[in-house]
């Protein structure tokens, strides 16, 4: 419940009242399990474990009833905001309405309770699932193959640079150890990079918010193994000499790879493939809307062009007429993780792009390339825009504006939340100052974004008049601005029995 | 066109567009060049209503056997435990469902409490100091606890049990082929167990871990405790993946020694799912705070003395430290560790030392009556609730026919193996009644020896 | 998200947001649902219905994306309590914890698609489920024959005044006129009465706080069809001379009838049957933990003495070796409702006994008992028990000690809900002047009732210091005390077209 | 004893215990005379653990078969309309689902405002003034709307039409008879709709109501204005069940003269549940604001002017009124009104009246085939979605035989009337393909005309 009025004239009851910890509520001999009784004769543990180390205490786990534990998630869910709530605005992260109906779908015991080694024989109705999706996200990407493997964006990443690194070494060993990342990208991609092996080389942005063409040129050469670009990049801008930077690769023998996390904002418009790119990994947990989950799972769709086909990870789903079966490459650069990808996701992921269609797709990302656009438009006034051209799905302004009042961008996010909405990714990406970075998506109505460009007005107005109200701020929230300082100085991870005592 | 996930009108379309001084929305799209623009539909099948969806992915679902309509005797790194009711309704709600990562930690309380409440019932049960806020599956983990300990000591080579996952084995291979480690396997035991023996032979100084799996992939329940030893007097970090439910009962491997201790957390509450979404947990001693991949919640509070949870450590992170993080990974599996959190509260100590006692029970009752029936049981180590029978013809074939009767007999491993043409792997979980386990024995019986 | 904070300088961004209304989130054309296209060949409506009058005009139902609808939706449950939520200590309602598998089980496909009139051969599974919960509420409350047909505790009562009035006027037409009532009982007592037709003679309760057995003994005769009693009553104390009470009823030829409604204290401990009922009604969403829905759907099941049978309204079912098949009283009342009964709380209903068992009721039982006599000596020292003696599974106090200070019972019952409780039941039962009825069930713990005497204890001190903050209560609420009067004076029960315009 | 539903250890008993100077929980019992004790346990199986009974109601599940497998050509009362997955996710929601009626206002905004919302959808379909806050289902909610009439009128007869559901007729018998009402029906014309000229003769000035379904139980859409007009002549009310799905296209029967409008509101996102929980809707015009039986709520505001919404006009209900009351119901159906009001929200104005296209085109092209197919359709007054075939031999085997073959194909009107033996009521949804139809029609034909 939310509070209107703290006035009371005596202190407010709830006010020091901050989340219990399951921990806190323990008690010694409460349960909240029940198991089946035990049909087969017991033995002592000692003839069944001879010699085996056995625990010398439980667990310190907290001892709880089940309607307990539903109060405790049903409290925390309550102080959780979320896109069924309100207008989450993050930034390169595609915050859509997630549909209810693929939440169903992919709940139902036929999909949830199959073992990934079961005989292939029993699961057809997944494996068609899988093969469907594939051959959209194919069609969709325009790659020749897609595997289905990577948990998330990073993980595709990953994988698909040791696809890259495969291929050239099959071909040149040993020579290609560099790979090219503009300054604007997200860092999984230099992360990633790095795990591959790769040395990660930093491709500077232009004035007009595109890869330096001119820049990238010197930098490529028989070192380089590939170029990392996300397209829209993560200035919410089109690459606009996209079949140039793409070509100035492949001349040099290098490959590129798309990040797809942005690809919301051009499906059905522009695929990677004809931009050029050898190798794309799609976040189905952004552009086809399956839910983030407070942080995952997602999913990481990576796909490529035929001659990288046999590098691929994992396996994928064949058909052969009416029969699925499994296949992997035969160069395979091997398994991400031990089993087949999020498969939960990957059905959530294919009752959208069913329920979408291929005109229905398109029109997501028109919408969601007006909403930005249109937000844009409102918020122009008010902070500077990054790069002034028209945006994609997103765009980038900057709050320097506010720095004479001494507000930052972090005191804009966190006002935001008192106006009843998420906050912008900021400080993101790393070459604009005091960034803000907005994503409205096609799924938000004209009157949120009206209603959130007032809100930024509002705050703007108050970064003038009030200032110290935007540095505490937020005010509404279940508790106050976190000290994250002190939290990373003087870490505390975990709740232990020394908690208990106090 | 209008949609139902679209709410946008006509009619403010061309409001929006007006204001922007546009005409259509493929103006729009100017900074397209022109020969990257799709020039037709995509080709996809036809959309489909809700209701018409519902029917096809019911078809799809029903087409399936599921665990729920058979019995299910496979294990190999994903388990048959009964997932409780309340781990779906917690994993359902559209709080922590739809949110992201908790960038803005005031707005997500919910989510980032519930991880620190996840991180320390890990960190428990595996005898550690610290967890993190997960990790893509176990075996994924596992590669990056081996990253971790190559960070650590410096050091470019690891020893790994011939008897870990192999699918485990195939992704920390993957994983480590990147950054050129030397993977180096330790042989398996006649009975079982990891040669002691190799890891004398084989440790050195360039080592930076030794990493065993516990119980092995084949059932066997390891004696860890001299492998830390020897692991740290050579001044390599010591590794264990850890099967959750088997910790209710089995010395946590932290208290053994180890210095990393990760797993699957599938079977805390997690559906099958065919494979995924899983959720690696990843657990370590204090000293490797700084090193940790992935989320780290920690506790803090705010201008008034109120305790809240924020992401923390955030400068190993890829978002910071980008090429120097101690990973790429970014967006994990949270929603399950959720799950995990629910279902260990739901357990407790008592449950969870219940749950394993029921499996391990039935695991031996099961051993015991093929022994009874005639099979052999090729190893000799002690075992949890999985253990590797001797069919005495291919296991492959025996596992169709069974699954004909609804019987999902285990996993034949051939499937990893060639040589192991005969073996099948059978794990039982609480779940399993001694009727179904009976008939289980019954089936091989009539399928294999006659 | 809670507020815990308003003083922020400025205006309070969110203070005069209240919940918009679907109807002005609308927006002409927009669309959330999707239908099949269809297949078959249309014809024009006029040929198909000819001379039929069409509507005119659409009706004027809100215009949503679906995205919409589920953030309308989730903001609504944000500002509702729930027992999920915390502690709900509503007597006579027995709000328990509503088990999460009794809700998983009861939505499987395989339960809810089911039409009411397919072939029994193709339903058995339901049927099983039906007849084992037949069976189950037999055995608890002793009676010889169950009809699951009621849909609350009022449709029962209804059906079981009508299965009375049946058997009365197949011997003695027209002969008895009257039904008793004690004064403490519930609403729908009375006013089922009044439906099947009978005069209400109200019962006084005696300074015990029983049904007054002298009283009773001058009102029966003849005339008299039935008494009606709740046991425990409404009072929360268990009638000590039931069986005199109850024979005294027989001895005129008059029969018994069960409110069952506070069957919880004593499940296992005694039945109806042997405190000499002839008719009872079970309230499964009280009882037996079927959520209440917010006011419904509940299940209301009629269990009668074997004389009754022949009269109990509606279906039941009948097991026949393998088979099950529906069967209906020779000289029943009819039905209540078109079809068979509140079917998916049924099966809740009976997860929830079977996962209990035998001794896991009178546990509850037992435990339901204890906890609302360790609260009662608790508040014992607050407000003055309506009777003082040890209760049942719950416990009636009056608030009127602190009618000095201008404080009447509802203003304590708005001040705990700022303490983060609901309320208990108030102004009931009517004999009880400024009546508090405090219900806390068996799934509350030590540590809730704690926290609930200590904010009943911080409120009576409130009543002293800041009696405004009282009679101003709630003011942790979304909105503050909502004025009932003018809502019944001038009462607005839609929105309308014209409400558009504002 | 523990369990995982009471939270109570055995500690915090014994300290409670003590607290009250008891020994053990039976003294607690002291009141209860001893003869009435039950010496015994209660005779109950085995308790189950959740994993036990999980599985075991799956099995029950899985005996039936349900309308997700088998194509549904039932209605009778309860149809198979999609129900959107937002109407589940509503109804499963914890704060909606476990909480008791709104007492308390200001901690129930969430359900006020949305059975605010659900009354204002329901008028408008309607056509009516206001409507309540929902019945246990259309059939009592008919009868109640019978007895709204009688206290409304001072008279003790209703007039009703024959063709209203048999089990509608004999529900409000059931209600009427405690009060000694008489209850005369109307009969059916040849072409399937209820006799005007009856109407005319049985009109008086005693009677209460006159009530008609529209469409009523034998698919035949009633011409109502002039049953409403005759009825207000003589002083009656006049009182329509409707179908709701219908009044996306049919002229709402408030427009047409209805004084309350009635129905069954489970074809608006509610499961079919082999019959319940169903919702009644009650509509009616503003006259009869103080007779509604039920609860209504309304909108008020604070002391500081916001608008929120609270139960009202509470003198008309039991608690109050006691045996004065305008009806005993208390518990009833909220839950299902905001599957209702969400289902009426995601379907709009334009998509109510797209659905009830559908129904229509639907079921008119199965009654096409089915006449080309040499069926007989005995009534020829239009119809909506359902209609009654003559199938010329016993109805109930046909229907069991279908079954079979996963073919629900309609409601045996023998199940009703035993003289209609040989005629199947088909109803036919949004939801049925052609090729069902195809099949149903071609099935029909092979069982029955051969
Ligand atoms: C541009 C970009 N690239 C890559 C990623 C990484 O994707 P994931 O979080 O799925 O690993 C993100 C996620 O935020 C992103 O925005
Ligand atoms: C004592 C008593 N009797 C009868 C009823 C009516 O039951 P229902 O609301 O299920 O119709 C109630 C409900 O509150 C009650 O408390």
């Amino acid at each position: 419940m939310k509070s209107t009025e703290a006035q009371v004239g005596v202190a407010d009851p709830l006010q020091d009242a901050s989340t219990v910890l399951l921990f806190e509520e323990s008690r010694p001999g409460r349960i909240g399990f029940s198991l089946p009784t035990d049909d087969v004769e017991e033995q002592p543990l000692d003839a069944l474990l001879p010699g085996v180390a056995l625990r010398s205490q439980p667990p310190a786990l907290p001892e709880l009833s089940e309607g307990q534990i539903v109060r405790h998630f049903t409290k925390l869910a309550h102080a959780n905001y979320s896109v069924d709530e309100g207008f989450y605005p993050l930034g390169s992260c595609t915050m859509k309405y997630n549909p209810k109906i693929d939440d169903a779908l992919a709940s139902l015991d036929g999909f949830t309770a199959l073992h990934p080694l079961q005989p292939l024989s029993t699961v057809s109705g997944t494996l068609a699932v899988c093969e469907a999706l594939q051959r959209a996200l194919a069609e969709i990407s325009g790659m020749d193959c897609v595997s289905l493997h990577p948990a998330a964006g990073a993980h595709g990443e990953l994988g698909g640079l040791l696809v890259i690194r495969a291929y050239h070494e099959a071909r040149e060993p040993g020579q290609r150890t560099e790979v090219l990342i503009p300054n604007t990208a997200h860092g999984t991609n230099p992360a990633s990079a790095a795990m591959a092996g790769y040395r990660v080389v930093e491709v500077p942005t232009d004035i007009q918010g595109n890869i330096d063409l001119g820049a990238l040129k010197q930098l490529v050469g028989p070192q380089t193994a590939a170029l990392m670009l996300t397209n829209p990049n993560t200035l919410g801008l089109f690459e606009q000499q996209i079949t140039e930077v793409t070509a100035c690769l492949h001349d040099v023998g290098a490959l590129v790879y798309y990040d797809g996390a942005n690809m919301n904002a051009i499906l059905g418009v522009a695929r990677p493939r004809e931009m050029g790119f050898d190798v794309v990994h799609l976040n189905l947990h952004k552009t086809f809307a399956t839910p983030h989950g407070g942080g995952g799972p997602g999913a990481g769709a990576l796909g490529v062009r035929d001659f990288l086909v046999p590098y691929l990870p994992g396996e994928w789903v064949e058909r052969d007429g009416e029969e699925y079966r499994l296949t992997h490459g035969e160069a395979s650069i091997g398994r991400l993780r031990a089993f087949f990808g999020n498969v939960a996701n990957l059905i959530r992921a294919l009752v959208y792009i069913r329920c979408m269609g291929a005109e229905g797709l398109r029109h997501a990302a028109e919408t969601a390339v007006l909403n930005a656009n249109y937000l844009l438009a409102h918020v122009r006034e008010l902070f500077s825009p990054a790069y002034d051209r028209s945006c994609m799905h997103e765009f980038v302004v900057s709050a320097s504006v506010l720095k004479q009042r001494g507000i930052k961008a972090i005191d804009v996010a966190k006002r935001l939340l008192d106006y009843g909405f998420y906050a912008p990714t900021i400080y993101f990406p790393l070459n604009v100052p005091e960034a803000l970075m907005v994503e409205p998506t096609e799924t938000e109505s004209k009157a949120t974004l009206d209603a959130f460009a007032d809100a930024l007005r509002a705050i703007v107005q108050e970064a003038q008049t009030y200032p110290q109200v935007l540095r505490e701020a937020p005010h509404r929230t279940p508790v106050g601005r976190l000290d994250e300082v002190t939290a990373a100085r003087h870490p505390k991870l975990v709740f232990t029995s020394s908690d208990y005592a106090r | 066109m209008t949609h139902p996930w679209i709410p946008m009108t006509e009619t403010e379309k061309r409001e929006m567009l007006t204001f922007l001084h546009l005409q259509d929305t493929t103006q729009l799209y100017r900074d397209v060049p022109e020969d990257v623009q799709l020039q037709r539909p995509l080709s996809l099948p036809p959309a489909l209503s809700e209701a018409e969806a519902s029917r096809l992915f019911r078809q799809h679902a029903a087409a399936n056997l599921n665990t729920l309509q058979a019995s299910c005797f496979l294990g190999a790194g994903a388990y048959d435990h009964f997932v409780p009711a309340i781990c779906d309704w917690v994993t359902s709600r559209g709080e922590f469902l739809t949110a992201y990562t908790p960038y803005q930690a005031e707005a997500s309380q919910g989510v980032l409490t519930a991880i620190f409440e996840y991180q320390s019932m890990i960190a428990t049960l595996c005898g550690c100091a610290i967890a993190n806020a997960s990790m893509y599956d176990g075996a994924s983990a596992c590669a990056e606890a081996l990253l971790l300990a190559v960070a650590h000591t410096g050091r470019a080579k690891v020893l790994v049990s011939q008897a870990l996952h192999p699918h485990y084995l195939q992704t920390l291979r993957t994983y480590l082929a990147g950054q050129s480690i030397e993977v180096e396997t330790l042989p398996q035991q006649k009975d079982g167990r990891t040669s002691m023996q190799a890891l004398q032979q084989q440790i050195s100084e360039d080592v930076a871990a030794v990493c065993l799996a516990q119980p092995n992939f084949y059932g066997a329940i390891e004696t860890i405790a001299p492998f830390a030893q020897a692991a740290h007097q050579a001044g390599a970090l010591f590794v264990t993946t850890a099967y959750p439910i088997a910790l209710g009962l089995l010395q946590p491997p932290g208290e053994a020694g180890a210095d990393v201790v990760v797993g699957e957390g599938q079977p805390l509450g997690c559906h099958l799912n065919w494979g995924g979404p899983y959720v690696g947990f990843f657990a370590a001693q204090q000293p490797f705070l700084r090193r940790l991949p992935g989320r780290i919640v920690g506790e803090t509070q705010d201008g008034q003395g109120r305790r809240g949870y924020v992401l923390t450590m955030q400068t190993r992170e890829q978002h910071i430290r980008r090429e120097r993080a101690t990973s790429n990974i970014c967006t994990n599996e949270t929603l399950l560790t959720l799950a995990n959190a629910a279902y260990l509260a739901w357990m407790g100590p008592q449950g969870l030392r219940r749950v394993a006692e029921l499996s391990l029970q039935k695991a031996h009752y099961t051993a015991r009556q093929l022994v009874a029936a005639g099979f052999h049981l090729p190893y000799e180590a002690p075992f949890f609730n999985e253990f590797v029978v001797d069919l005495r013809c291919p296991a492959a074939p025996v596992v169709e026919k069974l699954a004909e009767r609804g019987i999902l007999a285990g996993v034949p491993l051939s499937t990893f193996d060639p040589q192991r043409t005969t073996q099948l792997l059978i794990a039982v979980t609480e779940q399993r009644t001694r009727s179904e386990i009976d008939t289980l024995v019954e089936g091989l019986k009539e399928v294999c020896l006659q």
